[in-house]
């Protein structure tokens, strides 16, 4: 399953998509929307996020091919796009394979490409009434 | 052309027809783009192109029908 | 939330359990059965967990203060016991904190020391009618 | 007296109670076990006790009251 949805992302469905009963462990990831972001003190009230989706859902299978590659493991990948609230899930990965530690290290390969590779923006709405588009930063 | 979030913004639409001369590049059209709003730039170190959904060189020469993307740094996840 | 059940985890219960406006990642696991297991190739058909669920309990939490004191994340713990068909999750885990890097990391380092510490076994059975209580392999 | 798993299933019990000696210690309470279930001998390595809920050593001393934990190597996740 990968996806670019505007509707609420739903955990258990990303669970059944990728488990198998060769699987023992299934890793999942949710980015949801936080009260204050990185570099900003001002607080949150809500994260509007647009996509390029046909070439964010090409993007997105790339990374699945990859994560399928170096870790044996099964990825689905959503992401959501329109208007959050705080606590609300922008992102859904789930990662499954026979052990734990690549289940584990896939999940996170995937989020971390997805930052920096998908083309998915988002503009954080502040409780003052201000907005403004935040990019990734990049790690060193 | 498509141009998302900030570059939308900026430019004043999401999704445009342009005619460009034979032999254009992607930094022919930019030049075009910047033209008409000189405050965008600024926004060239930042931006990135894709031709067809695939990430592109300015220097990526363009033809009839070809989806150009304008694309701020992604803020995904 | 930690807890020793009978019944099927719900990994939402789990994330709704640490999830806060601070949190920007939830990272959960679930351990399920798998159709084989490590160092055994005869087909498998279920699991029997037991617990010493006092203790079991008391351990969970102890990892769960350890996770929160060295992660800073909240981590919510759910055991479950009883016979288990492939498939189902025995073990459910969800981590949240404000960063995707240290929810991941809290949330590894649950499964991997629950593993090790708390009072719970698991009885193999194989679709030819054998059975056998299998221990966790300790890591080098 | 808790026993789990394939000790529960070695002494045929979950739950027993039992008066000891004064002076008993856990290592007292296992030659007990072995002296009726001579077969579970060789499990001793591998067994871990609990008292009242904590990890205790063999040498650790028993009192009226105390509920002992016989535990063979987990296996839970």
């Amino acid at each position: 399953m990968i996806a670019v949805v505007e509707a609420p992302i739903a955990l258990d469905a990303l669970v059944a998509a990728v488990r198998t009963d060769a699987c023992g462990a299934v890793v999942t990831f949710l980015g949801v929307v936080r009260a204050t972001s990185a570099g900003d003190e001002r607080p949150v009230d809500g994260l509007t996020y647009e996509a390029y989706p046909a070439m964010a859902l090409s993007e997105m299978q790339v990374i699945a091919t990859e994560a399928r590659s170096r870790f044996d493991a099964d990825v689905a990948i959503v992401h959501r796009t329109g208007a959050l609230a705080l606590g609300e899930a922008s992102v859904g990965i789930a990662a499954a394979s026979a052990h734990r530690g690549v289940a584990f290290d896939a999940c996170e390969y995937v989020i971390d490409q997805l930052k920096l590779r998908v083309p998915v923006w988002k503009k954080e709405h502040y409780v003052d009434g201000d907005a403004t588009w935040r990019a990734n930063t990049i790690a060193p | 052309m498509l141009a998302f979030a900030r570059l939308r913004e900026l430019f004043g639409f999401s999704s445009q027809s342009r005619a460009l001369p034979n032999g254009a590049t992607l930094a022919t059209l930019w030049e075009q783009l910047v033209a008409e709003r000189p405050d965008a730039a600024a926004m060239r170190p930042s931006t990135r192109f894709a031709r067809n959904g695939v990430l592109a060189e300015e220097t990526t020469a363009l033809f009839d029908g070809d989806e150009i993307a304008l694309m701020p740094p992604v803020g995904g996840g």
